[in-house]
């Protein structure tokens, strides 16, 4: 789990007037469940390792009962949710390990170092299972770019994930940049982690076999993060010095790529029967969850902890997040060549302790017994709490998805010129450009990225196979700001279908679920309508859920952030060889627009851009055309009809169109049939379709093809020149618009160089940034 | 107007991990050196201020080592007059 | 087929690529750990990318000390071909190697990005397979990658012919001074690859060997490599060292 | 054995350009600074070394500081006794 992500506590400095469980994050009731589970009364060092591993973070004790109505089972599933990353089988022996994960609390506290241990987290997840980490994807959300706090915090969390991810030699190769006012006190840090494992190498994080030794390797544990826990350490010392107890963490990436060079080394050789990164509750959490999935206990004795710093107390050592360090379950017979693997990799290691048959988590420090839990009560039999959900006021005066609202298919002021609001989109901070971040990371190492970040999905190719994997993450929250349930499945419609347009077949879903504070019915109610329809959509397209994470409690005093189910998919390509991009290819190629255009733009850049509420109602989703949709353009790539295929999403059909444009350095001439009112052909962002173009011989096969799966079709230009002109035609377009008031007359021409100098411009403009280099 | 020259010395606070301090001690076998210990890898900021008295230019720099030249949850500053 | 060895220090990160683009380039790879005392027969030898003790202190200082660098000192000074990427320029500019050394990034953030650079010469064994091409695509991916010297070290570089490569625009016609865009680092006259005096050790900031294959995006590292291997291959054979530092030289 | 602790400062060399130093400047006027200039950033090392006398120790401090902690090309360094 991510580490650091314990959600705020109550402030521990009144810690002498607040019982000790209270202080500690635990209700009164969350105590009673513990002396029901022990039989007894914990004592300080039992609580606080009840308190760490309790905790929204580690426990799920919200979340728990919507996950478990995710599906996932799913063709070639070897590891599910449950397991520490998903694994999925890709043939030739090989599986692919995924997850996502949140840093989003340490990275408001302190955007560089709190952001980059969150790197390490989620590589741990990766590698922990026998996977090589190939590549990360970041997916991160901020508040107004204008604001010198935003500025502030992209700069310091892209240097962290930078700093940290290029240090380890995985490459960046894709996510995401939102920024929403909404996140101005909170920042969302989501990063998702892919590895690639010979099959018969995955490894479990279980602790089997009574008599097996718990070894610790890689950094010595020190102060870090020890967060919420802290108050312990004021209740022991009468004039603590707070400076000693710092829960921000420093990351070591340097180590990072030491402990994954090891840990795979490890597993290749077969040396160790389980394997268990440590994060969040530390040596807690990993003795407790490896023992409890073995069904054994483990009992460890402290003073065998290698210490970074003098003085450490029982508890600081137990719930300790000091970051790079893995327990491993070793035979005893085995220990000499796992000493000597740590050894060679520089990493400190040390038997901590023993697994043990009686189920429990014991802790020594030397003779002296000071803990002793069942396993099982900390983590699989740990508390569930049954929230309220309460549909919040406003969702009542949003009208049905697609609604069409007289205020919504009007132009802003400026959109007398539509030309003009597509300059404005492509630049504006979420459409333009994201090249000013991401060449701060390196996209490249690894020497198998077939296209990297800034043009949809991510394409890594498998070395040794013709295969690929194809990989994407998106979120709308906007939306689901509305319709939480909508906001979802258009999320996982969006990511699947950038996967899709390549040519990939997903293979499974992860996820990771930022919202407020989960004892707020209004703020429940959010998450579990957005779990609802992940869920939904998920089963719609065939796809199992693998995995993922939860982070609760994103509120600032400026209030909740808008409620964020990041999706992250992965596909496979079997042959890398048919690769379709975005970009447009060829003077001459025809260029089809599939699907249609419905009415509604809650919740698009458009709106934004135009001040439109997002009461105007959403765009409906219909995910058997989705999977429809999907299924036709994965089969025209595979029959190679396609020179280019661009999913419309951000900016609607004119801004997936420049984009094609820009990324192909050339001009097209389409015709666009206006069904509901320019604004919404041109900018509306309903979902379910696709700008692709083919040679002008393939055009018939490729109607043919949409026709079999039911799809709306339609040729309506070609690619050429060095403009992008687009005609409005048909019954919405200028007289019926100008009727109803919209007054939209022109056409759209401009040149692409324009339209690339507009959306290289706008990022780094927004943020402020000089255009150095 | 006066011109007061300062450094400013930016250090990893007590407790927390200096992995260039751990990298450099690793090191020191390589090099042939023993008996170093205690690394720690910091930063040092050296500056003049122009002001009418060095309380005033010590203030400037105080302000600039807390706000701009470390950063208070990791790192702990000082501040020396060298010219 | 030649042995070429990749150095591999605690947090080289670009090894496994460098030795998969030697084996590309028609040479047998072969791992070199930083403690080893000797090269293993190796006829030339790569110090690869990555954050080599994790750049710590300053890029490339520490692993500069590794063990391994004293056999690769000793083989360079014995007329051995040396090549240093990204990171491994870094340690061989640290060790002394090459003449200078290597600053922070003008923009003082790390940079990934397609660079174009051309060669000064193709006489080299760095560069004697690249022909035509010009200008060559590959990839940067570093944060301390400004090329530094002095300027009567700079202009005996130029005077003897030490220059290796520049950053040039992307039509290839004209050098990238600092400042201008295609010099991603400001490094001084734009010099993105450097070889010592003898001409048998080189360092150089972009990656040929994540362009090795057109699948990656360009194969304009390909000639680099192929270069090495073959220069190395000669260099075994009776004599052909002190051939190949002749030639290189002047 | 006597420990001793030592600060080593790492300075750009004058005439060295020094990125970090113009940035810092940079950003004097977003902090409402002025009066500030010259601004030279480098590192600084804080090592103990365990020696019989202080000269046998500083003596490992120099080898070090000339060797590792700097780069001779472009930086120069001083040497405190500061415990
Ligand atoms: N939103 C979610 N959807 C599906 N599975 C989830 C979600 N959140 C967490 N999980 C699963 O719950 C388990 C516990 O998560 P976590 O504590 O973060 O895992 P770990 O300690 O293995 O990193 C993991 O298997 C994770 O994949
Ligand atoms: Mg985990």
């Amino acid at each position: 789990m991510t580490v650091g992500e314990l959600e705020p506590q109550a402030a521990p400095t009144a810690a002498t007037a607040v019982p000790l469980h209270r202080a500690l994050g635990l209700t009164d009731d969350e105590l009673d469940a513990i002396r029901d589970r022990l039989g007894r009364d914990p004592n300080e060092l039992e609580l606080a390792m009840f308190g760490v591993m309790w905790s929204e973070h580690c426990s799920y004790k919200s979340s728990k009962p919507l996950l478990k109505t995710l599906p996932t089972r799913g063709e070639g599933v070897v590891a599910g949710p449950g397991e520490t990353a998903g694994v999925i089988s890709i043939g030739d022996g090989l599986a692919v390990a995924f997850k996502i994960e949140s840093h989003n609390h340490p990275s408001a506290v302190e955007p560089n170092q709190g952001a980059a241990p969150g790197v390490g987290g989620i590589l741990r997840d990766i590698f922990t299972m026998g996977a090589r980490p190939v590549a990360v994807l970041d997916a991160r959300r901020f508040g107004d770019p204008a604001e010198p706090r935003t500025r502030h915090l992209v700069d310091g969390v892209v240097r962290g994930v930078g700093g940290y991810g290029n240090c380890v030699g995985v490459p960046t190769v894709g996510g995401e940049l939102v920024f929403d006012s909404s996140y101005g006190g909170n920042p969302l840090v989501n990063v998702m982690a892919i590895g690639l494992l010979e099959q018969r190498f995955l490894t479990r994080a279980a602790a089997p076999g009574p008599g097996n030794l718990a070894v610790l390797f890689g950094s010595a544990t020190g102060r870090a993060g020890i967060g919420g826990a802290s108050v312990l350490a004021s209740a022991t010392f009468a004039d603590d010095d707070p400076s000693k107890r710092p829960s921000v963490q420093v990351g070591d990436p340097f180590a990072e790529k030491l402990l994954i060079e090891a840990s795979l080394e490890l597993i290749e050789r077969g040396l160790v029967e389980g394997l268990q990164d440590l994060g969040a509750a530390g040596i807690t959490c990993a003795t407790s969850e490896t023992a409890d999935r073995a069904g054994t206990g483990i009992e460890i004795d402290l003073e065998a902890v290698p210490r970074r710093e003098p003085d450490m107390e029982p508890f600081e050592v137990m719930v300790s997040e000091s970051q790079e360090r893995m327990l491993a379950i070793v035979r005893p017979e085995r220990y000499a060549d796992v000493a000597a693997v740590c050894e060679r990799w520089g990493l400190p290691c040390a038997v901590i302790g023993r697994v043990t048959a009686d189920g429990d988590v014991t802790v020594r420090e030397g003779g002296r017994e000071l803990a002793r839990i069942p396993a099982a009560a900390l983590t699989s039999d740990a508390i569930v709490h049954h929230r309220l959900a309460a549909p919040p006021e406003r969702r009542r005066l949003a009208p049905a998805p697609g609604a069409p609202v007289v205020a919504s298919d009007q132009l802003p002021e400026r959109g007398m010129d539509p030309g003009a609001v597509l300059l404005a989109l492509l630049g504006s901070p979420n459409l333009a450009s994201r090249r000013a971040v991401y060449e701060q990371y390196d996209s490249t190492v690894q020497a198998s990225t077939v296209a990297g970040p800034g043009r949809g999905a991510a394409v890594i190719r498998v070395r040794g196979t013709s295969k690929a994997l194809v990989a994407a993450t998106d979120a709308n929250a906007p939306v689901g700001a509305v319709d939480p349930w909508l906001g979802a499945a258009l999320s996982v419609a969006e990511a699947t279908r950038n996967v899709a347009i390549t040519g990939a077949r997903p293979l499974g879903v992860t996820n990771c679920l930022n919202f407020g504070d989960p004892t707020r019915p209004e703020a429940f109610w959010l998450l579990s309508e957005a779990v609802r329809g992940l869920g939904d959509a998920c089963r719609a397209l065939g796809l199992p859920v693998t995995g993922g994470n939860v982070s609760l409690y994103n509120e600032s005093p400026l209030g909740a952030i808008l409620p964020t189910p990041e999706i992250g998919v992965v596909g496979l390509l079997d042959d890398v060889a048919t690769l379709v991009g975005p970009a447009f290819r060829a003077e001459g190629d025809a260029i089809l627009l599939v699907g249609e255009a419905a009415p509604g733009l809650a919740g698009s850049e458009y709106a934004r851009v135009a001040g439109l509420a997002p009461e105007d109602g959403p765009p409906a989703l219909d995910l058997e055309r989705e999977r429809a949709l999907q299924a036709f353009v994965r089969e025209a790539a595979r029959r190679r009809l396609l020179a280019s295929a661009q999913d419309v999403s951000g900016g609607g059909f004119a801004v997936a169109l420049a984009e094609a444009a820009i990324w192909g350095g050339r001009g097209v001439h389409v015709r666009l049939a206006v069904v509901s009112s320019p604004a919404v052909d041109l900018f509306g962002e309903s979902p379910s379709r696709l700008v692709i173009s083919a040679r002008p011989h393939d055009v018939p096969h490729l109607s043919a093809l949409a026709a079999e799966h039911e799809i709306p079709i339609e040729v309506i230009g070609t690619v050429g020149g060095d403009r992008l002109l687009v005609d409005l035609a048909g019954a919405g377009a200028t007289g019926a618009a100008e009727e109803r008031g919209s007054r939209v007359a022109d056409s759209i021409d401009v040149p692409v160089a324009d339209l690339r100098h507009a959306w290289e411009q706008g990022l780094p403009r927004a943020l402020g940034w000089s255009q150095e280099a | 107007m006066t011109d007061f020259r300062f450094a400013v010395n930016v250090l990893p606070k007590p407790g927390i991990l200096d992995p260039q301090g751990r990298a450099v001690e690793g090191s020191l076998g390589h090099l042939g050196v023993s008996g170093v210990a205690g690394v720690r890898v910091g930063r040092r900021v050296e500056l003049t201020v122009s002001a009418d008295a060095e309380t005033a230019a010590r203030a400037t720099v105080d302000h600039l080592a807390g706000e701009l030249l470390s950063n208070p949850l990791i790192e702990s500053f000082t501040v020396e007059r060298i010219g | 087929m030649t042995r070429i060895g990749v150095v591999v220090f605690p947090g080289s990160n670009c090894d496994r690529d460098t030795l998969r683009g030697v084996e590309l380039a028609g040479g047998e790879a072969v791992e070199l750990w930083h403690e080893a005392g000797s090269l293993d027969g190796g006829a030339g030898v790569i110090l690869p990318g990555g954050f080599a003790y994790g750049d710590y202190l300053r890029a490339g200082v520490i692993a500069r000390f590794s063990p391994v660098m004293r056999a690769v000192a000793a083989f360079a000074a014995e007329g051995g071909l040396v090549l240093g990427i990204c990171n491994g320029f870094q340690v061989l500019a640290e060790a002394g190697l090459v003449p200078g050394a290597l600053l922070r990034n003008r923009g003082l953030r790390f940079l990934g990005r397609d660079v174009r650079i051309a060669p000064e010469r193709l006489d080299t064994p760095f560069t004697r397979l690249i022909g035509a091409r010009r200008p060559l695509r590959m990839p940067i991916a570093h944060g301390e990658g400004c090329y530094f010297a002095d300027d009567a070290t700079l202009d005996a570089l130029e005077r003897d012919g030490q220059v290796l490569f520049r950053y040039v625009r992307s039509d290839g016609g004209s050098t990238a001074e600092t400042g201008d865009p295609a010099n991603p680092n400001g490094s001084l006259r734009a010099i993105a690859g450097v070889m010592n005096d003898r001409g048998n050790v080189a360092g150089l900031m972009p990656h040929p060997e994540r362009a090795g294959e057109a699948i990656l995006g360009s194969d304009d590292g390909l000639p680099i490599l192929r270069s090495f291997v073959e220069a190395a291959a000669q260099a075994e054979r009776p004599d052909g060292r002190a051939d190949l530092a002749a030639a290189a030289v002047r």
